[in-house]
């Protein structure tokens, strides 16, 4: 099944790229077919857990988890094929595009199946290589350029670990390679360290978040989708592999606990934490819904990155599952401003307004993706985002609950900004003849809008994989029974929660249609404090939606200065390498090399 | 003694080619250097009242006292390279001046 | 989860809009003795609510329309949820970040329809609430955090229920007092009352995400703001001041808790927006964070 | 008749004597000459071949084992590609050319020290008129004094090696070498270092690489790039094996050298904003991390940097020259979004940098990670650190070159066809065939790393005995 999976994808990829030779538009569908096939394919391999396969000198093996991550990523990448046909025309290279796409989509589920460190590593750089060259695609080269440097901070430190482990362990498996590290907290610790920045840089955890709002604002619409739901999860997974495979909390055992957390775990916690208060405070700024959104996924990294690093009953679930449900949101959300993008040419908040009126299943995508995001029941989000609190509550962990808190109130505002700059407000006349997005692209997106109100009211459909997983680490499982969801401190039942929701919903609604029946007014028939303006522009409220606490913070400094005065350094000294080594007149080198005869002789006459 | 010959040569030699710019004495500083070598390389296969490493009929009277051949016709072949590469170095030289109507490295700007 | 309990909830949502609405009446009364006037009827809040509700209406659009509904029957669902005097109509869904989360889908729905007036005052009112919520919430939930550590327990009831039997000296309030005082402070904020009512801020912004309510959908606004005091009030309330043990003692200590906001509230001047989250994380941010870390770190409270 | 191995170093002089008088066929000439010299490498036997009859020491002797075959390989057919790819260029340098090939088959196969200096100098001196095709001769003659210099370096090198040894075979010197006092063979070793370091472009010696590889055109790019740098490094590979013997003063020297070559090659390669220039610096920085390898005992390491930077920069300079004649210049304005162009070269170029800079599912990538694992067992942690911080640097770079030349679009916007260059020709189909040929090598080597490794593992000599740096001295 496993080998017929992976000749597939290959075959695939050079299929796609041939046939978007002769059409893009076919090579298109294809990648949709492609990635429905990989997506059933997959979800078959959930019975042969352990089944494993090598092919040529990559070899790979199903486990729980990588058959949860995949089925995760490959339902983003599905989704997100359903936008290709209406987008191969704004691509120079429609085929390599394509070809990529799918390339990147065997890399991630290769990843999560790989049974050897090199395989992850190849796995992995592969996914980063290829997405790039579609991030380069979009509006910036800039973008992928920075993209792909901070992603090869973070591999490079992860090949350092990787080769590292290979050689002290003497063995490449995952699951056996890091207990060398069992009884040496120091070597263990670099290796941690090194090991998990490719997952930190990649999830965009807080100094390496860069590369994320620039790749994520800038690349073809129909890809940013695929990077926030799906690549940046490939971090995740890598934390994941840093915290339960390497045995962190063992190896740093002996080190100063924090509320039973070690000290370097409760550092990246930190780190965690950070992110999700600067991702959420640089979101509120954003005037681009993808920018917007993209700090978004740098907020809900740091929940992710925590609940996975917690690695107890309640916290590491909820991190697995945000995991999903902030994918499928994200996901859902970036397509939907795809959407609004194709028709309207701009994903500028300021530039829009009233696309509820013309695009009202794209507002209804997008107020779910939200809600979701958001952590509000009765979506997904808000059972993955419950169980993280009720971990840090439960652990004491205060600072990092403040954090969360943080992130989960302001996330109410990023989010409610494009819905109210994007859909609310007045419909400018220049988009008075948009039409809905094309059926298609809805059914996309709406798969998505489906599958968060799912999790939302039976997470335990999910929680179950969860569980499992955690039994297969040997840590508490998270309590299951019906339809209750329950841990150690609080329990909750989702499905109650929706009923009561429906009901309350249900009353008012017929308090609603009982009363009298209301006339329709244009949106420009307001009260206006007696002042008469006659352009909807004027009286849409999209420009600084939240100028008095930006204010506030406009002046903090940014991270990417530092970067860029880095990389000017870097330049610097490649210009005085130059000045003093490189050149161009004999003299000099003739003298370096004498200076350095005399220096070696008179050092070893001494 | 003979040895500290060839070494000052040498360092003659890499005295002017640290020190000029001019193409044609850089040149002459290049083949000061390499003559201080060859002398030194004759040094090594020197013995003192060696003879030819020629067999003769009276060869057992001088036995282990012969000079050194090697180093002979090492410089031989050196001192052939040597004057390939300054008849190439000149030839550039003189095209140079040809183009830039200077032999001073400096005056032509070795920058672009 | 029976049919009763869809009747208990019901009754809830209806026993809740009447006690607070009446509640509200008084409390206009008491606001205008503070002011030296005489003030309206007791029942005069009820008048305005029917009032709106028989009046002919006007709409911007169907999410105008359905983010109001919305808002509603969230906060209406939220009521179900909130057990007073120990009393839940469905047991097992008063897990405290539920409630407060639930909570949330009535601010969106109410944002939502206010936004989707078209009228730019009204989104500057939602702009500001929503700014308001992040300044109030944190400080709120850093308390709430500290309680489920030191209780190991996420539910409202059974908080409440751990205070009493003790007297006044086994509320949360007094046990905790740093977070008893910025679990006042926030339903302060909370509740938009002065000096956190810059969102409404009828002077300026002509008050603020409501501008553009008229006929039912102003009814349902003021029933919203009826209930969702209710709520943050029995939050409070429970958490902090034991809840009760009969409905008797419940609704006397809300009145009492509700009473003393609104005296407060009336000889307050008000926050700009920014101001208030200032002081939000200056102030009860750092008394809820210290009384954490000595919770935690000092074993406070054991 | 074509049994001897010694046929690699007579064909190609015969030919070029051949090729001054019979001017019409020259390039036919040359041509057969590589396919013949093919023939002869596969029909040869291994081993020893001692010349005129004298036994070692005494007489010259060539030495053909699996390392020279390797090394022999990849330069003949290098070499045969890189000239059908210049044709015209070549045609002119074909006698220089053919007493290139002589120098560098003598090079590889020379088993006397001695012999090694001279065939060294020939090549030298080929490459020095060579170098006169880019049309600068200033560069030219900095390059001429610099590999001279260090030509008298190696010689007395030699000299002091027979000084005081008496022999100059080169197989098993290092033994003789290892029993002399330290006194006595640190100067030997350190001038036969030196002696090399010009042409391995090691800093702080490898000023003139920056101009003679920075403004190449398309024959002296690729035959600079990808078969005169692989061939010295396999000389130094085969001296470190055989020959020299390094003390910590000179151990720490060279292995100080050879990183800082990496790290400011790749430094200086950062901040170009000329294609060539770009390119000349990595091929610096490159070859600094294959002597890394040479010196820390890791020669299979070194030997798949060494091909797979030889195979990556004859595609890199071949499409970076061609381009840059077509269009003018090299520099990222004017190249920007040529590959639209050019897609099946713009291919190969990706291909090869994405193998340059060491990315998972290309040859480069074994490379740096035989590199890394190798380093590992010296004990040396802080090595693989730097080589690794280095490559983020160089990955930086070659992405930012690979963007642009893709890339017609404006920052900010989406690329559109109006912004594109203003097509030029750059390649008959012929010549794009010998680009994808050269593609294609590399790919497939990248496809089966683990067999390729294998294969250069077992090149190691059996009698090689590596002396690690910081493992003390050797007495």
């Amino acid at each position: 099944m496993m080998t017929m999976i992976i000749l597939f994808m290959i075959a695939s990829i050079l299929f796609a790229y041939v046939l978007s030779l002769k059409e893009p538009k076919w090579g298109a569908y294809a990648t949709l077919i492609v990635s429905l096939a990989g997506l059933v394919g997959v979800s078959l391999l959930r019975g042969s857990v352990g089944e494993t396969v090598s092919f040529y000198y990559l070899h790979f093996t199903v486990t729980t988890i990588g058959w949860y991550f995949s089925m995760i990523l490959l339902t983003v990448y599905f989704t997100a094929t359903f936008f290709h046909p209406f987008w191969m025309d704004q691509l120079i290279y429609p085929a390599a595009y394509n070809a990529l796409f799918l390339l990147s989509l065997a890399g991630t589920v290769g990843l999560f199946f790989a049974q050897d460190l090199m395989t992850l590593f190849i796995c992995w750089e592969t996914a980063v290589w290829s997405s790039m060259l579609i991030v380069q695609q979009g509006k910036s080269r800039q973008a992928a350029w920075v993209y792909f440097v901070m992603s090869a901070i973070g591999s490079m430190a992860t090949l350092f670990a990787i080769l590292l482990t290979i050689f002290m362990s003497g063995t490449t498996m995952i699951t056996d390679a890091f207990i060398y590290f069992m009884g040496s907290p120091a070597l263990g610790g670099l290796v941690f360290g090194a090991f998990i920045l490719s997952g930190l840089t990649k999830m965009g955890i807080f100094p390496f978040h860069v590369w994320l709002p620039l790749a994520h604002g800038s690349a073809p619409h129909t890809f940013s989708p695929v990077l926030s739901g799906g690549l940046v999860k490939m971090g995740a997974y890598i934390a994941y592999l840093s915290v339960a495979v390497f045995p962190a909390y063992q190896v740093f055992g002996d080190q100063l606990m924090l509320q039973g957390v070690p000290l370097p775990i409760y550092a990246l916690m930190l780190l965690g934490g950070v992110s999700i208060v600067y991702g959420t405070l640089r979101a509120i700024q954003q005037d681009d819904a993808k920018r917007l959104l993209a700090y978004s996924s740098v907020a809900n990294g740091g929940y992710i990155l925590i609940g996975i690093l917690m690695l107890d009953q309640m916290a590491f679930a909820g991190g697995l599952m945000h995991v999903l449900n902030h994918a499928v949101a994200s996901a859902a959300a970036f397509l939907a401003m795809a959407a609004v993008a194709k028709r309207t040419g701009t994903t500028k908040m300021s530039e829009l307004g009233g696309m509820i009126h013309r695009m009202p299943v794209t507002y209804v995508v997008y107020l779910i993706a939200i809600i979701s995001m958001a952590g509000i029941p009765p979506m997904g989000g808000f059972v993955s985002k419950w169980l993280i609190f009720q971990g840090l509550s439960h652990r004491g962990l205060i600072f990092l609950a403040t954090a969360a808190a943080f992130g989960s109130i302001g996330s109410y505002l990023y989010v409610f900004r494009p819905l109210s700059a994007v859909f609310l407000g007045q419909l400018a006349p220049k988009y008075e003849k948009i039409k809905e997005a094309d059926p298609l692209m809805l059914i996309g997106m709406l798969l998505l809008t489906a599958m968060s109100l799912l999790l939302g009211i039976v997470p335990n459909v999910v929680l179950r994989t969860i569980a499992q997983i955690q039994i297969e680490l040997g840590i508490d499982p998270i309590m299951i029974k019906g339809t209750i969801t329950a841990t150690q401190n609080g329990s909750v039942n989702m499905l109650s929660v929706f009923t009561v929701f429906g009901f309350g919903f249900l009353l008012i609604l017929i308090l609603f249609l009982v009363l009298p029946k209301s006339r329709r007014v244009g949106l420009m028939d307001t009260y206006t404090s007696a002042e008469f303006i006659h352009t909807p522009e004027l009286l849409h409220y999209g420009h600084h939606f939240y100028a008095p606490f930006e204010r506030l913070y406009e002046k903090w400094p940014s991270v990417l200065p530092l970067y860029q005065r880095l990389s000017l350094k870097l330049k610097e000294m490649g210009e005085w390498a130059e000045t003093f080594f490189f050149h161009a007149e004999p003299n000099r080198a003739v003298f370096w090399m004498v200076l350095l005869v005399i220096l070696i002789t008179v050092g070893g006459a001494r | 003694m003979i040895q500290f010959a060839g070494i000052a040569l040498i360092l003659i030699g890499i005295y002017g080619l640290m020190t000029t710019k001019h193409m044609i004495k850089l040149i002459i500083a290049l083949n000061v250097m390499e003559l201080g070598a060859n002398i030194f390389i004759i040094s090594i296969g020197f013995v003192a009242h060696g003879l030819a490493p020629i067999y003769t009929a009276d060869l057992p009277n001088q036995a282990f006292s012969f000079v050194d051949p090697l180093p002979q016709a090492m410089v031989l072949t050196a001192i052939v390279i040597g004057f390939g590469v300054s008849a190439l170095g000149l030839v550039v030289a003189q095209n140079i001046y040809k183009k830039h109507g200077t032999y001073d490295l400096s005056e032509i700007g070795g920058e672009e | 989860m029976t049919l009763m309990s869809f009747v208990y909830g019901f009754l809830a949502i209806l026993g809740a809009f009447v006690f607070q609405t009446s509640l509200t009446g008084i409390n206009r009364k008491v606001t205008a003795r503070l002011q030296k006037r005489r003030g309206p009827k007791w029942y005069q809040q009820f008048i305005d609510i029917f009032k709106a509700f028989s009046k002919s209406s006007i709409t911007h659009g169907w999410v105008y329309d359905f983010g109001a509904i919305m808002a509603l029957g969230g906060i209406a669902a939220t009521v179900i949820f909130i057990p007073v005097a120990g009393f839940q109509s469905f047991p097992g869904l008063d897990n405290i970040f539920v409630i407060s989360y639930v909570l949330a889908v009535g601010m969106l729905g109410m944002a939502m329809s206010a936004a989707g007036s078209g009228n730019p005052w009204a989104s500057i009112g939602v702009s500001r609430a929503l700014t308001n919520m992040l300044a109030y919430d944190i400080p709120f939930m850093v308390i709430v955090f500290t309680l489920i550590y030191q209780h190991q327990t996420g539910s409202v009831s059974e908080l409440a229920a751990l205070q009493q039997g003790a007297g006044i000296w086994g509320w949360n309030a007094f046990q905790l007092p740093l977070g008893g005082l910025v679990a006042v402070i926030a339903l302060f904020g909370m509740l938009g009352k002065k000096p956190f009512d810059s969102f409404i801020a009828p002077a300026e912004i002509a008050s603020g995400p409501m501008v553009e309510y008229g006929g039912k959908q102003l009814g349902m606004m003021f029933t919203l703001h009826e209930l969702m005091t209710f709520i943050e009030v029995s939050l409070i309330l429970n958490l902090f001041f034991g809840g009760g043990e009969t409905l008797w003692v419940y609704l006397l200590k809300y009145a009492v808790l509700y009473t003393f906001t609104n005296i407060v509230s009336g000889v307050m001047p008000r926050f700009k927006i920014d101001q208030a989250v200032t002081f939000f994380y200056k102030v009860p941010l750092g008394l809820a964070l210290v009384q954490g870390l000595l919770v935690i770190f000092g074993g406070w409270g054991y | 008749m074509m049994g001897s191995i010694i046929w690699l170093i007579a064909l190609p002089l015969l030919a070029a004597f051949v090729s001054v008088v019979a001017q019409t066929y020259q390039y036919g000439l040359l041509v057969v000459t590589l396919l013949m010299n093919l023939l002869v490498l596969f029909a040869a036997p291994q081993g020893l071949t001692i010349i005129g009859g004298y036994e070692p020491p005494f007489g010259i002797s060539l030495l053909f084992d699996q390392y020279a075959l390797i090394a022999l390989l990849l330069i003949q057919v290098l070499l045969l590609l890189i000239i059908v790819l210049a044709r015209p260029l070549a045609k002119n340098y074909t006698p220089v050319i053919l007493v290139m090939l002589a120098g560098l088959n003598g090079m590889l196969l020379t088993n006397d020290l001695f012999n090694l200096f001279v065939m060294i100098e020939i090549v030298s001196i080929a490459a020095f008129i060579l170098s006169t095709a880019n049309g600068k001769l200033t560069h030219t003659f900095h390059y001429l004094i610099l590999a001279t210099v260090s030509g008298v370096f190696f010689l007395l090198g030699t000299v002091l090696v027979y000084a005081y040894t008496g022999i100059l075979v080169v197989q098993g010197l290092m033994m003789r070498l290892a029993s002399l006092p330290v006194a006595l063979s640190l100067i030997p070793m350190m001038l036969l270092i030196f002696g090399m370091a010009v042409e391995l472009k090691l800093v702080p010696v490898s000023s003139w690489a920056k101009n003679i590889y920075g403004q190449a055109n398309l024959l002296t790019g690729p035959i600079f790039a990808a078969v005169l740098a692989p061939a010295f490094g396999f000389v130094f590979g085969r001296m470190m094996n055989e020959v020299i013997v390094l003390h910590s003063l000179t151990g720490y020297t060279l292995l100080v050298m050879a990183i800082s070559t990496f790290v400011l090659g790749e430094l200086a390669a950062y901040r170009q904003t000329d294609l060539l220039k770009t390119l000349a610096f990595s091929s610096i920085g490159q070859s600094g991390l294959a002597v890394m390898m040479f010196t820390l005992g890791a020669p299979w390491a070194g030997i798949l940097l060494l091909i797979n930077n030889a195979l990556a920069k004859s595609i890199l300079y071949g499409v970076a020259t061609g381009v840059t004649a077509a269009y003018g210049n090299a520099s990222m304005g004017v190249l920007k979004g040529v590959f639209y162009h050019h897609r099946l070269l713009g291919v190969a170029f990706s291909l090869a940098s994405l193998s340059l800079v060491g990315i998972p599912l290309f040859l480069g990538f074994f490379a740096k990670v035989s590199a890394v694992m190798a380093i590992f067992s010296t004990g040396l942690i802080w090595v693989p650190v730097i080589i690794l911080l280095t490559a983020i640097v160089e990955g930086a770079y070659v992405m930012r070159w690979l963007l642009q030349l893709w890339s017609p679009a404006f920052e900010g916007y989406l690329a559109s066809k109006k912004e594109l260059p203003q097509k030029r020709n750059v390649f008959s189909a012929q010549q794009i065939l010998v680009v994808g040929v050269l593609a294609v090598i590399l790919f497939t080597m990248g496809l089966m790393p683990q067999r390729f490794v294998d294969a250069l593992q077992k090149t190691q000599p059996a009698m090689a005995q590596y002396e690690m740096v910081g493992q003390g001295e050797q007495q």
